[in-house]
């Protein structure tokens, strides 16, 4: 699959000029290096999924893994998504560690049943007798003309899903440290990849370290309006706080980094304290993540909350392919800018 | 196959049978909650199923395998009535009563769970019998799927990833006809659900799932096959149910009567039994013998309490706990 | 499928006495009389599903519409729901209008990919060439020991998915209504029934009528509380209503009666009458239609609210199959009067 | 077949080629956006099906047929340079730009749109097929579906419930030996994708998918049947794309070798016209002029408007309007 055009046309962290390069580790690198480290460490895991043996997988996250653990665990299946979702939930079952790829988030639907009916409910149906310790890793986003089978946010599919993980990392290095959190877990974890990310560049420690699921990371610390943010709406969000630096508001950006089950102990508090909030989800707003965090924060913080959660979103629609009007449905750093403004001075 | 085998799944005919008709019975009373299918004139496949799977093995039992489920945890676990709990919701089921007869498991006696989502543990299995062939474990992942299961999608992925994989699972078919109200016939291009198996190369017999000597026979060949590492089975077992829809009975008179009074598998097997000598007394023994000790699991069952409330919350994730109300 | 112990257990529209029988129509009739008016409205039209022919469905829905309407328009399939739908979907696309019955909503995992990434995007991604006329009636929620895949509230699956509309009637003259109005509509209606309405009666005007989509009502007036539900909440926020009456508190309670897209007008003005709300909702609170309602409300009427939207859900887990477990697990109309009691006294 | 019908072919060939080089290029040179997959060596099993499509037919093409999408348009509406501008997400594109390369439909042409999710059009059309039948008309509704698609569940529900409802379904399976970097042995049970089509007793045939003259017999036989009648018909067309992944080419060197310069699908029609006569100058010229009327096509594409920013929430839902920011 050719991909050309694939320039996140918004912000997202970019990569910087050639001597950075060398220093600095990709997100798809990142991701590589935990597959590395995890298949080092676990005799019982396993890699599947469409093309990611030989190939190194769509996107590049497996590549020469195949060498290294050979074909046993690295394992290329056919087009049969509920075939390998399937597979991972059986092996996990009797001890294994799978990680499967689904190659684009969209086609998770194919497996819909396996995850939400089967994987999210072994745990407690069986009365504890199983576990589910899979992973599934899935590109998801927008923003690269990729149109509607291939650019869409899937969260919101799974967020009234109890026993299911969502695992969403905004740049490389919480993308290892979340990557190796979520092999290490005991409960099946859906694990976002946005593909604007995949070459965002950072210093990556190069050793097994994790990054606790469940916990968010203040990415910017701030005193007047609280943003609120997953994924590629977190460098998004640190670009419209500085634009609103600029006009001397200063923004809180909580990046949220697991979606399900979030960590509302770090959400609240910063809502709390700032008063102002902004949530900035790039799915459709209704029944998207927006909706259940401007919920719980209207409810919780109701007494410090100085004006209404303002929710910024992609439009209610699935995604067009013409890359202009694929720029007006996804939400930008700009319109997250207007609603730092809009909460600030509300 | 020798006598005392026969005798022995005679019994395990019986004890599938009293198990379900005593469940029946309560359930009609109302003290059973939620659905039931029973697996009540399929004794035979089930105890030829139940009889070759060791506890090492894994099994995903359909909705009307209570008697699997059941010779399974007698046969391994020696607590039968710990299947006859679930079904009543109570705290000593096998998953203390938060599965239910459509979601009983017990993996210590090679029990992996029914899913209510008919057929979708086609794709699950796969994995088991992955996991025991990556470990070089001789295990056999059993799916028994009806008739009415094969319209799935995931029978098609299942059973190509079995062949390109070479993987240790016996596929048991059970068609007993119907799907609900759907005759097998009208419902798949072909009654015969073995043609199916055929276009992936898989290994595959009907058998005529009301005899116990040849179910037996053919299981014991596949999973023996199967653990030498040849690779998938496909077993169909040509059979048919009793229980009809809850509207009643909707099949031709005709055909009840036929398999209800010709080709009931515990009457064949007593005639076999007695063609080898076997007296009535004997016979009527064994009855006397299960129908006991199915009234002892359901006096089990109900003397049992229900459920800790803790249970509501407990498990939904390994890592965290949900709050309660 | 046999079904016992279905009596639900909390409250719902109860079957009267004898005598109340005779003049009063259950849930399942008034559907069954819908669908046999619109067959004879749309030629069109057609009937698909498992056992819904000679059997009439697993509920009794279709009853007798085999006979009436033959074997063609009231087609039995095999077990292969997302054929099912995709049959609806190519159908629609020529000028059919099919309404599929799935037998329980847990199985719409199964054809989720057909809903999702084909069905509510057929009409977006084609430029509106063509459109999806279709209904999917399905039988949602639990109360009857039913157990994790027999049981499921499975609207929040779909409520971040553009494209689709989600019909949730609450009685059974809205139920007739609703669905007339979904076979009527061009774009493509997830249609909820909920179990234990089945047997719930009322007087139901015989003829052709429509219930709009889209449209709320109010289906109990009130000043000091507004409770929004839908679906088997109804009844249980019209019992928890007579309640809070008792205790001097007046509940208007707001039936949502279409999902998606919701009717927020009639809402929002409800909650700006009142200032303090209640959302009712069966399924798990996180992600779940609660979140949604809770949100806008909280955004919209910042300013009117006098206290914090109060969310009354479904804990965060599958539901179980054991009786007593279900009952902790699912909310009842003593958990709303509990939260109709806070909200008034915040 | 008659010579003319040949050149007519190769002359279709030759724009499908056009078409797919031309757009490579632009795609290369970033003008394009999104993904690209290309048909370029399957000439002769996509001019075959095209051929035999009516507009009132009905075919649901997958990511590799820009060429039978622009055929139709160009055969049945006049305007193919309308495809065109949809890979460039324009406007004038037959879905307003909104579709793209891999949801390009026309219903008026008989395309009813690509599904970037592979093979999910296999449960789609059935409805298409089934509506056909209620209403007696005698439509074709055909999926083109590649050796990797095959792995889908939906194929064994599409196949089964074509099969038992008799309908008017082709099955266009482009087994072009790979699916991405799968090989199709090894992502099968069997190669040969038909073994699969015969489990469900549907009628099919296995068909040289270069050589147009055995590809345009077989398609016009099977559609033939089809319309009188006879129920779905499977197609498989043994074939190999030019397009290798984009880590560039991964297949070995002697099949590439083979595929490319042995068994070019237009340069062995090319022989075949030049055996019944055709000159080198005569066939330059198809090749030239369809040449020509692609760079017209792209230069509309590039010449149009993007879409009208009102598109972005038009059409959502037929019965609501959807907000804009
Ligand atoms: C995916 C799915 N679809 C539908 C059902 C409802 N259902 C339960 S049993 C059944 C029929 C199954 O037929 P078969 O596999 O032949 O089993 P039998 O009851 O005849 O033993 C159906 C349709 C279900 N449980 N799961
Ligand atoms: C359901 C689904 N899974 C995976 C993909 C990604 N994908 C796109 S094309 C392709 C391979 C398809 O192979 P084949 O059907 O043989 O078509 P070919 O490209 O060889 O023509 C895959 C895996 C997809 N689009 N949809
Ligand atoms: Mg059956
Ligand atoms: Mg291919």
């Amino acid at each position: 699959m050719t991909v050309a055009a694939d320039k996140p046309r918004r912000t997202a962290r970019t990569p910087r000029k050639g001597k950075d390069r060398v220093r600095k580790t990709s997100f798809t690198q990142a991701l590589n290096g935990a597959l590395d480290l995890a298949m080092e460490k676990h005799d019982e895991m396993f890699l599947i999924g469409e093309d990611i043996a030989e190939m190194g997988g769509d996107f590049g996250v497996t590549k020469g893994l195949l060498a290294k653990y050979g074909a046993e665990r690295v394992r290329d299946t056919p087009l049969s998504e509920a075939a390998i979702i399937g597979t991972c939930a059986g092996a996990a079952m009797v001890g294994m560690r799978p990680v499967a790829e689904i190659m684009f988030a969209d086609f998770i639907a194919e497996c819909y049943d396996q995850v939400v009916n089967n994987v999210a409910k072994l745990h407690y149906m069986f009365d504890g007798q199983f576990t589910a310790p899979l992973v599934i890793r899935t590109a998801c986003g927008g923003g690269f003309g990729g149109g509607p089978h291939h650019s869409q946010s899937i969260e919101g599919w799974f967020l009234n899903v109890p026993g299911i993980v969502i695992a969403a990392p905004s740049n490389p290095v919480d993308a290892k440290g979340l990557l190796l959190a979520s092999i290490d877990s005991d409960d099946p974890v859906l694990f976002l990849e946005h593909k604007a990310l995949y070459r965002s560049r950072a210093e990556v420690p190069p050793e097994y370290y994790t990054t606790p699921l469940g916990k968010a990371s203040i990415a910017r610390e701030g005193r007047d309006v609280t943003v609120v943010a997953a994924m590629r709406m977190v460098p998004m969000a640190l670009e419209a706080a500085e634009t609103a630096a600029a006009d001397g508001i200063s923004v809180e950006v909580v990046d949220l980094r697991t979606i399900r089950p979030y960590d509302a102990t770090t959400v609240l508090a910063s809502a709390s304290k700032t008063g102002r909030v902004v949530v900035a989800n790039e799915a459709p707003r209704i029944g998207g993540l927006g909706a259940e965090l401007s919920a719980r924060i209207s409810e919780e913080c109701f007494a410090q909350l100085r004006g209404p959660v303002v929710r910024v979103d992609g439009l209610d629609t699935p995604i067009p392919f013409s890359v202009p009007l694929e720029n007006i449905v996804l939400p930008d750093s700009d319109n997250i800018a207007v609603a730092i403004k809009a909460a600030a001075q509300y | 196959m020798d006598t005392s085998t026969l005798k022995g799944l005679y019994r395990d005919m019986w004890l599938i049978r009293a198990f379900e008709q005593g469940l029946e019975r309560e359930f009609e009373q109302g003290n059973v909650p939620g659905m039931l299918h029973t697996g009540l004139g399929q004794e035979a496949t089930q105890a030829a199923l139940a009889a070759h799977l060791e506890a090492t093995d894994a099994f995903f039992p359909d909705h009307r395998c209570h008697g699997i489920n059941a010779l399974a945890q007698h046969r391994h676990g020696g607590n039968g009535e710990r299947i006859m709990a679930e079904l009543f919701g109570r705290a000593t089921g096998v998953c203390s009563g938060k599965g239910g007869s459509l979601h009983s498991a017990d993996p210590t006696v090679g029990n992996f769970g029914d899913n209510a989502v008919e057929g979708s543990y086609m794709a699950t299995v796969l994995g088991v019998a992955l996991a025991a062939k990556m470990r070089g474990e001789p295990n056999v992942a059993c799916a028994i799927i009806g008739d009415g299961t094969v319209g799935r999608g995931e029978f098609h992925e299942s059973l190509n990833m079995a062949a390109i994989w070479d993987l240790p699972v016996l596929y048991a078919c059970v068609n007993n006809g119907y799907a609900i109200s759907m005759p097998v016939g009208e419902g798949h291009a072909t009654a015969d659900i073995v043609e199916l198996a055929k276009g992936y190369g898989i290994a595959n017999q009907q058998v005529d799932g009301n005899d116990i000597v040849e179910a037996w026979t053919a299981v014991g060949d596949a999973v023996g096959r199967i653990r030498s590492g040849e690779g998938p089975y496909f077993l169909e077992f040509k059979t048919w149910r009793w229980q009809g829809i809850f509207a009643g009975e909707f099949r031709p008179e005709a055909e009840v009567k036929y398999w209800r009074e010709e080709r009931d598998p515990i009457m064949l097997a007593a005639e076999a039994l007695a063609k080898r000598g076997a007296t009535p007394a004997e016979l009527d023994a064994i009855e006397a013998e299960t129908r006991d000790l199915i009234e002892e699991w359901i006096s089990f069952a109900k003397d049992s309490p229900a459920p800790d409330p803790a249970k509501a919350t407990a498990d939904v994730y390994a890592g965290w706990e949900v709050a309660a109300r």
